[in-house]
Protein backbone atom coordinates (compact mmCIF):
# COMPACT_ATOMS: atom_id res chain seq x y z
CA UNK A 1 0.00 0.00 0.00
CA UNK A 2 0.90 3.63 -0.63
CA UNK A 3 2.67 5.73 1.56
CA UNK A 4 0.95 8.91 2.95
CA UNK A 5 3.41 11.55 3.53
CA UNK A 6 2.49 14.27 6.63
CA UNK A 7 3.63 17.34 7.00
CA UNK A 8 3.66 19.35 10.28
CA UNK A 9 4.12 23.28 10.57
CA UNK A 10 4.60 25.87 13.04
CA UNK A 11 4.34 24.64 16.95
CA UNK A 12 2.45 21.17 15.63
CA UNK A 13 5.84 20.72 14.81
CA UNK A 14 7.79 22.08 16.93
CA UNK A 15 5.75 19.64 19.63
CA UNK A 16 6.18 16.41 17.23
CA UNK A 17 9.85 17.33 16.69
CA UNK A 18 9.68 16.71 13.29
CA UNK A 19 8.29 18.33 9.83
CA UNK A 20 8.02 15.29 8.20
CA UNK A 21 7.26 11.70 8.09
CA UNK A 22 5.95 8.89 6.00
CA UNK A 23 3.44 6.47 7.48
CA UNK A 24 1.07 3.66 6.25
CA UNK A 25 -1.60 4.89 4.29
CA UNK A 26 -5.25 4.10 6.64
CA UNK A 27 -7.46 1.70 5.49
CA UNK A 28 -10.28 3.37 3.00
CA UNK A 29 -12.84 5.75 4.69
CA UNK A 30 -10.41 7.14 7.40
CA UNK A 31 -11.12 10.63 7.28
CA UNK A 32 -8.49 13.09 8.63
CA UNK A 33 -9.76 13.88 12.16
CA UNK A 34 -9.53 10.06 12.68
CA UNK A 35 -5.98 10.11 11.82
CA UNK A 36 -4.86 13.06 13.76
CA UNK A 37 -6.89 10.65 17.18
CA UNK A 38 -4.82 7.77 16.19
CA UNK A 39 -1.65 9.69 16.14
CA UNK A 40 -2.68 11.78 19.17
CA UNK A 41 -1.84 8.35 20.61
CA UNK A 42 1.75 7.56 20.28
CA UNK A 43 3.17 9.58 23.11
CA UNK A 44 4.18 13.13 24.28
CA UNK A 45 4.98 15.13 21.32
CA UNK A 46 1.92 13.81 19.31
CA UNK A 47 -0.40 14.12 22.13
CA UNK A 48 0.58 17.47 22.92
CA UNK A 49 0.51 18.67 19.02
CA UNK A 50 -2.57 16.93 18.11
CA UNK A 51 -4.55 16.54 21.21
CA UNK A 52 -7.18 19.07 20.95
CA UNK A 53 -8.46 19.04 17.13
CA UNK A 54 -10.36 22.18 17.40
CA UNK A 55 -6.71 23.89 17.52
CA UNK A 56 -5.55 22.56 13.72
CA UNK A 57 -6.24 22.49 10.12
CA UNK A 58 -4.97 20.45 7.62
CA UNK A 59 -4.51 20.60 3.76
CA UNK A 60 -4.74 17.67 1.76
CA UNK A 61 -2.17 17.64 -1.60
CA UNK A 62 -1.66 21.52 -0.65
CA UNK A 63 -5.42 22.59 -0.50
CA UNK A 64 -7.36 23.57 2.43
CA UNK A 65 -10.00 21.02 3.83
CA UNK A 66 -11.95 20.69 6.98
CA UNK A 67 -10.77 17.54 9.44
CA UNK A 68 -13.61 15.52 8.48
CA UNK A 69 -12.34 14.93 4.56
CA UNK A 70 -11.66 11.15 3.80
CA UNK A 71 -8.08 11.15 3.06
CA UNK A 72 -8.73 8.75 0.01
CA UNK A 73 -6.24 8.82 -2.25
CA UNK A 74 -4.11 11.69 -1.29
CA UNK A 75 -0.37 11.71 -1.43
CA UNK A 76 0.80 14.73 0.72
CA UNK A 77 -1.66 15.42 3.96
CA UNK A 78 0.04 18.44 5.73
CA UNK A 79 -1.40 19.61 9.78
CA UNK A 80 -1.35 22.96 11.12
CA UNK A 81 -2.35 25.48 13.58
CA UNK A 82 -4.57 28.36 11.91
CA UNK A 83 -2.34 30.13 9.45
CA UNK A 84 -1.87 33.81 10.75
CA UNK A 85 -0.68 35.37 7.38
CA UNK A 86 2.45 37.16 6.70
CA UNK B 1 3.71 40.28 -16.36
CA UNK B 2 2.61 38.63 -13.42
CA UNK B 3 5.43 37.42 -10.91
CA UNK B 4 5.30 35.85 -7.41
CA UNK B 5 8.53 34.97 -5.25
CA UNK B 6 8.43 33.15 -1.51
CA UNK B 7 11.95 34.01 -0.65
CA UNK B 8 14.32 34.65 2.55
CA UNK B 9 16.38 37.09 0.50
CA UNK B 10 15.93 40.90 0.79
CA UNK B 11 14.88 42.28 -2.49
CA UNK B 12 15.25 45.63 -4.46
CA UNK B 13 12.73 47.58 -4.62
CA UNK B 14 13.77 50.20 -6.90
CA UNK B 15 14.18 47.23 -9.67
CA UNK B 16 10.98 45.89 -9.27
CA UNK B 17 9.27 49.27 -9.26
CA UNK B 18 11.25 49.88 -12.68
CA UNK B 19 10.08 46.91 -14.00
CA UNK B 20 6.04 47.68 -12.80
CA UNK B 21 6.52 51.56 -14.21
CA UNK B 22 7.86 49.77 -17.62
CA UNK B 23 4.68 47.97 -18.00
CA UNK B 24 3.13 50.94 -20.02
CA UNK B 25 0.27 51.88 -17.61
CA UNK B 26 -0.40 55.31 -15.94
CA UNK B 27 -0.06 54.06 -12.27
CA UNK B 28 2.04 51.71 -10.08
CA UNK B 29 0.85 51.20 -6.68
CA UNK B 30 2.98 49.66 -4.26
CA UNK B 31 3.21 48.33 -0.43
CA UNK B 32 5.64 47.34 1.82
CA UNK B 33 5.38 45.73 4.52
CA UNK B 34 8.33 45.91 7.58
CA UNK B 35 8.58 43.76 10.23
CA UNK B 36 7.54 46.21 13.67
CA UNK B 37 9.68 46.70 16.58
CA UNK B 38 8.33 47.14 20.42
CA UNK B 39 7.80 45.63 23.10
CA UNK B 40 10.77 43.84 23.17
CA UNK B 41 10.57 42.13 19.70
CA UNK B 42 13.80 40.77 18.35
CA UNK B 43 13.08 38.85 15.77
CA UNK B 44 10.54 37.88 13.87
CA UNK B 45 10.36 34.19 12.90
CA UNK B 46 8.16 32.95 9.50
CA UNK B 47 7.48 29.68 8.34
CA UNK B 48 5.39 28.72 5.68
CA UNK B 49 4.14 25.26 3.61
CA UNK B 50 6.38 26.01 -0.05
CA UNK B 51 3.86 23.81 -2.37
CA UNK B 52 0.63 25.73 -0.87
CA UNK B 53 2.07 29.30 -0.62
CA UNK B 54 3.19 29.69 -3.85
CA UNK B 55 -0.01 27.93 -5.43
CA UNK B 56 -2.37 30.22 -3.67
CA UNK B 57 -0.47 33.12 -3.95
CA UNK B 58 -0.11 32.30 -7.42
CA UNK B 59 -3.84 32.27 -7.45
CA UNK B 60 -5.06 34.75 -5.50
CA UNK B 61 -2.35 36.75 -8.28
CA UNK B 62 -4.71 35.32 -11.12
CA UNK B 63 -7.92 36.34 -9.34
CA UNK B 64 -6.91 40.24 -8.84
CA UNK B 65 -5.66 40.25 -12.57
CA UNK B 66 -9.11 38.85 -13.51
CA UNK B 67 -11.08 41.77 -11.13
CA UNK B 68 -8.79 45.13 -12.44
CA UNK B 69 -7.29 45.47 -15.56
CA UNK B 70 -3.70 45.38 -14.43
CA UNK B 71 -0.66 45.35 -16.92
CA UNK B 72 1.58 44.10 -14.19
CA UNK B 73 1.56 42.48 -10.49
CA UNK B 74 4.76 41.61 -8.36
CA UNK B 75 4.56 40.21 -5.03
CA UNK B 76 7.31 39.29 -3.24
CA UNK B 77 6.90 37.60 0.68
CA UNK B 78 10.25 36.68 2.36
CA UNK B 79 10.16 34.20 4.95
CA UNK B 80 12.91 33.05 7.94
CA UNK B 81 14.53 35.02 10.92
CA UNK B 82 13.59 39.02 10.00
CA UNK B 83 14.60 41.92 12.23
CA UNK B 84 12.44 44.80 12.91
CA UNK B 85 12.64 47.23 10.54
CA UNK B 86 13.04 44.53 7.96
CA UNK B 87 10.88 44.54 4.77
CA UNK B 88 8.94 40.76 5.14
CA UNK B 89 6.37 41.77 1.95
CA UNK B 90 6.20 43.38 -0.95
CA UNK B 91 3.33 44.21 -3.78
CA UNK B 92 3.46 46.26 -6.55
CA UNK B 93 0.59 46.36 -9.16
CA UNK B 94 0.55 48.41 -12.61
CA UNK B 95 -2.57 49.88 -14.25
CA UNK B 96 -3.71 52.15 -16.81
CA UNK B 97 -6.12 53.66 -14.16
CA UNK B 98 -5.03 54.66 -10.67
CA UNK B 99 -7.99 53.17 -8.74
CA UNK B 100 -7.43 49.83 -10.58
CA UNK B 101 -3.65 49.85 -8.52
CA UNK B 102 -4.48 51.41 -5.60
CA UNK B 103 -7.65 48.74 -5.25
CA UNK B 104 -5.48 45.97 -6.58
CA UNK B 105 -3.04 46.53 -4.42
CA UNK B 106 -4.49 46.49 -0.90
CA UNK B 107 -6.63 43.30 -2.22
CA UNK B 108 -3.84 41.33 -2.99
CA UNK B 109 -2.15 42.97 0.58
CA UNK B 110 -4.77 42.29 2.47
CA UNK B 111 -4.91 38.48 1.64
CA UNK B 112 -1.57 38.33 1.54
CA UNK B 113 -1.62 39.40 5.87
CA UNK B 114 -4.35 37.39 6.80
CA UNK B 115 -4.82 34.41 4.86
CA UNK B 116 -1.73 33.46 3.48
CA UNK B 117 -0.14 30.39 4.65
CA UNK B 118 2.73 31.29 6.97
CA UNK B 119 2.99 31.20 10.39
CA UNK B 120 4.98 33.58 12.80
CA UNK B 121 6.84 33.25 15.72
CA UNK B 122 7.82 36.35 17.87
CA UNK B 123 11.34 36.37 19.68
CA UNK B 124 11.80 38.84 22.62
CA UNK B 125 14.70 40.47 24.48
CA UNK B 126 14.04 37.86 27.40
CA UNK B 127 14.76 34.96 25.56
CA UNK B 128 10.66 34.03 24.94
CA UNK B 129 9.37 32.96 22.34
CA UNK B 130 5.67 32.90 21.38
CA UNK B 131 3.76 31.63 18.21
CA UNK B 132 1.70 34.39 16.59
CA UNK B 133 -2.25 33.31 16.77
CA UNK B 134 -4.64 33.76 14.37
CA UNK B 135 -7.46 36.31 15.17
CA UNK B 136 -10.72 34.29 14.63
CA UNK B 137 -12.59 36.20 11.93
CA UNK B 138 -9.45 35.74 9.83
CA UNK B 139 -9.50 31.70 10.49
CA UNK B 140 -13.00 31.81 9.86
CA UNK B 141 -12.54 33.59 6.83
CA UNK B 142 -9.87 31.70 5.49
CA UNK B 143 -12.09 28.44 6.13
CA UNK B 144 -14.59 30.12 4.18
CA UNK B 145 -12.82 31.15 1.20
CA UNK B 146 -11.29 28.38 0.83
CA UNK B 147 -13.30 24.89 1.33
CA UNK C 1 6.99 63.54 8.83
CA UNK C 2 6.02 65.36 5.77
CA UNK C 3 7.30 66.68 3.56
CA UNK C 4 6.14 68.14 -0.05
CA UNK C 5 8.31 68.65 -3.32
CA UNK C 6 7.00 70.59 -6.68
CA UNK C 7 9.61 70.06 -9.08
CA UNK C 8 10.82 69.72 -12.78
CA UNK C 9 13.36 67.29 -12.02
CA UNK C 10 12.97 63.24 -11.94
CA UNK C 11 13.62 61.97 -8.29
CA UNK C 12 14.80 58.93 -6.74
CA UNK C 13 12.14 56.22 -5.86
CA UNK C 14 14.07 53.83 -3.69
CA UNK C 15 15.79 56.86 -1.86
CA UNK C 16 12.00 58.00 -0.87
CA UNK C 17 10.77 54.83 0.22
CA UNK C 18 13.42 53.72 2.36
CA UNK C 19 12.64 57.32 4.48
CA UNK C 20 9.32 56.36 4.54
CA UNK C 21 10.50 52.71 5.98
CA UNK C 22 12.79 54.29 8.41
CA UNK C 23 9.73 55.89 10.09
CA UNK C 24 9.26 53.02 12.29
CA UNK C 25 5.52 52.27 10.84
CA UNK C 26 4.45 48.52 9.98
CA UNK C 27 3.70 49.77 6.21
CA UNK C 28 5.23 52.14 3.40
CA UNK C 29 2.03 52.14 0.63
CA UNK C 30 3.03 54.52 -2.67
CA UNK C 31 1.70 55.30 -6.04
CA UNK C 32 3.85 56.86 -8.92
CA UNK C 33 1.99 58.33 -11.98
CA UNK C 34 3.67 57.97 -15.20
CA UNK C 35 2.88 59.82 -18.55
CA UNK C 36 1.01 57.69 -20.55
CA UNK C 37 1.89 57.44 -24.36
CA UNK C 38 -0.63 56.29 -27.07
CA UNK C 39 -2.39 58.25 -29.97
CA UNK C 40 0.95 60.33 -31.15
CA UNK C 41 1.52 61.95 -27.39
CA UNK C 42 5.64 63.04 -27.54
CA UNK C 43 5.23 64.96 -24.42
CA UNK C 44 2.91 66.54 -21.40
CA UNK C 45 3.80 70.26 -20.50
CA UNK C 46 2.61 71.10 -17.08
CA UNK C 47 1.94 74.43 -15.93
CA UNK C 48 1.26 75.08 -12.17
CA UNK C 49 0.48 78.51 -9.94
CA UNK C 50 3.46 77.92 -7.23
CA UNK C 51 2.64 79.67 -4.57
CA UNK C 52 -0.72 78.01 -4.79
CA UNK C 53 0.24 74.95 -5.50
CA UNK C 54 2.77 74.60 -2.60
CA UNK C 55 0.25 75.70 -0.12
CA UNK C 56 -2.78 73.67 -0.92
CA UNK C 57 -0.82 70.35 -1.47
CA UNK C 58 0.57 71.42 2.26
CA UNK C 59 -3.01 71.47 3.08
CA UNK C 60 -3.88 68.35 2.08
CA UNK C 61 -1.51 66.50 3.58
CA UNK C 62 -2.13 68.06 6.41
CA UNK C 63 -5.74 66.76 6.38
CA UNK C 64 -4.37 63.18 5.53
CA UNK C 65 -2.80 63.51 8.66
CA UNK C 66 -5.53 64.38 10.94
CA UNK C 67 -7.53 61.69 9.43
CA UNK C 68 -5.30 59.05 9.48
CA UNK C 69 -2.29 57.88 11.78
CA UNK C 70 0.42 58.56 9.72
CA UNK C 71 3.82 58.52 10.35
CA UNK C 72 5.36 59.66 7.31
CA UNK C 73 3.72 61.16 4.20
CA UNK C 74 6.17 62.41 0.70
CA UNK C 75 4.46 64.08 -2.32
CA UNK C 76 6.49 64.80 -5.25
CA UNK C 77 5.29 66.33 -8.44
CA UNK C 78 6.90 67.11 -10.96
CA UNK C 79 5.92 70.57 -13.51
CA UNK C 80 7.44 71.35 -17.24
CA UNK C 81 7.77 69.49 -19.96
CA UNK C 82 7.89 65.15 -19.89
CA UNK C 83 7.95 62.76 -22.21
CA UNK C 84 5.59 59.25 -21.90
CA UNK C 85 6.91 56.97 -19.48
CA UNK C 86 8.45 59.28 -17.34
CA UNK C 87 7.12 59.72 -13.82
CA UNK C 88 5.14 62.88 -13.22
CA UNK C 89 3.81 62.19 -9.44
CA UNK C 90 4.53 59.96 -6.43
CA UNK C 91 2.71 59.66 -3.20
CA UNK C 92 4.23 57.82 -0.36
CA UNK C 93 2.90 57.16 3.49
CA UNK C 94 4.14 55.47 6.45
CA UNK C 95 1.55 53.86 8.91
CA UNK C 96 1.76 51.30 11.27
CA UNK C 97 -1.46 50.56 10.18
CA UNK C 98 -1.66 48.86 6.31
CA UNK C 99 -4.98 50.13 6.03
CA UNK C 100 -4.40 53.84 6.81
CA UNK C 101 -1.18 53.53 4.50
CA UNK C 102 -2.99 52.78 1.82
CA UNK C 103 -6.48 55.00 2.17
CA UNK C 104 -4.10 57.97 2.66
CA UNK C 105 -2.13 56.97 -0.44
CA UNK C 106 -5.40 56.60 -2.24
CA UNK C 107 -6.91 59.83 -1.07
CA UNK C 108 -3.65 61.76 -1.85
CA UNK C 109 -3.53 60.54 -5.49
CA UNK C 110 -6.93 61.34 -6.16
CA UNK C 111 -6.71 64.69 -4.81
CA UNK C 112 -3.60 65.47 -6.68
CA UNK C 113 -4.91 64.13 -10.18
CA UNK C 114 -8.36 65.82 -9.86
CA UNK C 115 -7.96 69.00 -7.95
CA UNK C 116 -4.34 70.22 -7.97
CA UNK C 117 -3.55 73.39 -9.47
CA UNK C 118 -1.86 72.35 -12.36
CA UNK C 119 -2.61 72.88 -16.29
CA UNK C 120 -1.88 70.69 -18.81
CA UNK C 121 -0.82 70.37 -22.31
CA UNK C 122 -0.49 67.61 -24.85
CA UNK C 123 1.73 68.07 -27.97
CA UNK C 124 1.43 65.40 -30.80
CA UNK C 125 3.63 63.86 -33.41
CA UNK C 126 2.10 65.83 -35.73
CA UNK C 127 3.23 68.52 -34.07
CA UNK C 128 -0.20 69.94 -33.03
CA UNK C 129 -0.86 70.70 -29.23
CA UNK C 130 -4.45 70.76 -27.33
CA UNK C 131 -4.78 71.62 -23.58
CA UNK C 132 -6.42 68.68 -21.04
CA UNK C 133 -10.04 70.23 -19.97
CA UNK C 134 -11.24 69.46 -16.92
CA UNK C 135 -14.02 67.17 -16.67
CA UNK C 136 -17.05 68.90 -15.49
CA UNK C 137 -17.22 67.04 -12.39
CA UNK C 138 -13.99 67.54 -11.12
CA UNK C 139 -14.02 71.12 -11.75
CA UNK C 140 -17.55 71.18 -9.65
CA UNK C 141 -15.90 69.16 -6.82
CA UNK C 142 -12.69 71.55 -6.95
CA UNK C 143 -15.05 74.75 -6.22
CA UNK C 144 -16.92 72.90 -3.84
CA UNK C 145 -14.41 71.77 -1.95
CA UNK C 146 -12.66 75.19 -2.26
CA UNK C 147 -14.45 77.75 -2.09
CA UNK D 1 -3.26 103.79 -5.37
CA UNK D 2 -1.74 100.22 -4.79
CA UNK D 3 -1.20 98.33 -7.84
CA UNK D 4 -2.72 94.35 -8.24
CA UNK D 5 -0.41 92.08 -10.08
CA UNK D 6 -2.51 89.80 -12.05
CA UNK D 7 -1.07 86.39 -13.00
CA UNK D 8 -2.43 83.99 -16.38
CA UNK D 9 -2.21 80.47 -16.62
CA UNK D 10 -2.21 77.93 -19.33
CA UNK D 11 -4.52 78.89 -22.18
CA UNK D 12 -4.81 82.20 -20.67
CA UNK D 13 -1.11 82.82 -20.93
CA UNK D 14 -0.76 82.02 -24.46
CA UNK D 15 -3.71 83.96 -25.65
CA UNK D 16 -2.80 87.38 -24.21
CA UNK D 17 0.82 86.55 -23.84
CA UNK D 18 2.43 87.46 -21.27
CA UNK D 19 2.33 85.12 -17.65
CA UNK D 20 1.87 88.73 -15.31
CA UNK D 21 1.36 91.93 -15.77
CA UNK D 22 0.29 94.86 -12.95
CA UNK D 23 -2.34 96.82 -12.89
CA UNK D 24 -3.97 100.06 -11.23
CA UNK D 25 -6.31 98.79 -8.25
CA UNK D 26 -10.01 98.83 -9.62
CA UNK D 27 -11.83 101.41 -7.80
CA UNK D 28 -13.56 99.91 -4.40
CA UNK D 29 -16.52 97.29 -5.04
CA UNK D 30 -14.88 95.64 -8.20
CA UNK D 31 -15.79 92.28 -8.36
CA UNK D 32 -13.05 90.28 -10.22
CA UNK D 33 -15.85 89.36 -13.19
CA UNK D 34 -15.95 93.45 -13.68
CA UNK D 35 -12.29 93.49 -14.01
CA UNK D 36 -12.39 90.63 -16.31
CA UNK D 37 -15.02 92.21 -18.20
CA UNK D 38 -12.72 95.03 -19.06
CA UNK D 39 -10.08 93.80 -19.64
CA UNK D 40 -11.53 92.06 -22.13
CA UNK D 41 -11.59 95.20 -23.97
CA UNK D 42 -8.17 95.64 -24.46
CA UNK D 43 -7.78 93.85 -27.78
CA UNK D 44 -7.47 90.36 -29.81
CA UNK D 45 -5.61 88.68 -27.57
CA UNK D 46 -7.27 89.87 -23.82
CA UNK D 47 -10.91 89.32 -25.92
CA UNK D 48 -9.86 85.71 -26.70
CA UNK D 49 -8.38 84.85 -23.59
CA UNK D 50 -11.21 86.52 -21.25
CA UNK D 51 -14.18 87.45 -23.84
CA UNK D 52 -16.22 84.08 -22.38
CA UNK D 53 -15.92 83.94 -18.23
CA UNK D 54 -17.89 80.63 -17.89
CA UNK D 55 -14.19 79.51 -18.85
CA UNK D 56 -12.15 81.10 -16.37
CA UNK D 57 -11.38 80.57 -12.66
CA UNK D 58 -9.55 82.74 -10.51
CA UNK D 59 -7.80 82.64 -7.46
CA UNK D 60 -7.43 85.88 -4.70
CA UNK D 61 -4.22 85.79 -3.49
CA UNK D 62 -3.34 82.15 -3.84
CA UNK D 63 -7.26 81.06 -2.53
CA UNK D 64 -9.92 80.19 -5.17
CA UNK D 65 -12.77 82.42 -5.10
CA UNK D 66 -16.00 82.94 -7.73
CA UNK D 67 -15.35 85.32 -10.14
CA UNK D 68 -18.33 87.64 -8.59
CA UNK D 69 -15.75 88.15 -5.35
CA UNK D 70 -15.05 91.48 -4.86
CA UNK D 71 -11.25 92.28 -4.90
CA UNK D 72 -10.65 94.51 -2.29
CA UNK D 73 -7.33 95.01 -0.70
CA UNK D 74 -6.10 91.72 -2.41
CA UNK D 75 -2.80 91.88 -3.93
CA UNK D 76 -2.75 89.33 -6.70
CA UNK D 77 -5.37 88.18 -8.67
CA UNK D 78 -4.50 85.47 -10.84
CA UNK D 79 -7.02 84.40 -13.78
CA UNK D 80 -6.85 80.62 -15.47
CA UNK D 81 -8.70 77.60 -17.33
CA UNK D 82 -10.54 75.07 -14.37
CA UNK D 83 -7.26 73.18 -13.48
CA UNK D 84 -6.89 70.05 -14.75
CA UNK D 85 -4.85 68.04 -11.57
CA UNK D 86 -1.73 66.65 -11.92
Amino acid sequence: MAALTILYFAWVREAIGRDEEKVERPETGTSIAELIAKLATRGDGYAQALGDPEKLRAALDQKFVPLDTIIGEAKELAIFPPVTGG
Amino acid sequence: MSRVSIQAEDFDIAAELAALEACGGGGVASFTGIVRGGEGLTALELHHYPAMTMAQVGRIVEDAMARWPLLGVRVIHRYGRLAPGERIVFVGTASRHRTAALESCAFLIDWLKSHAPFWKKEHFSDGSARWVEARVEDDAKARGWLE
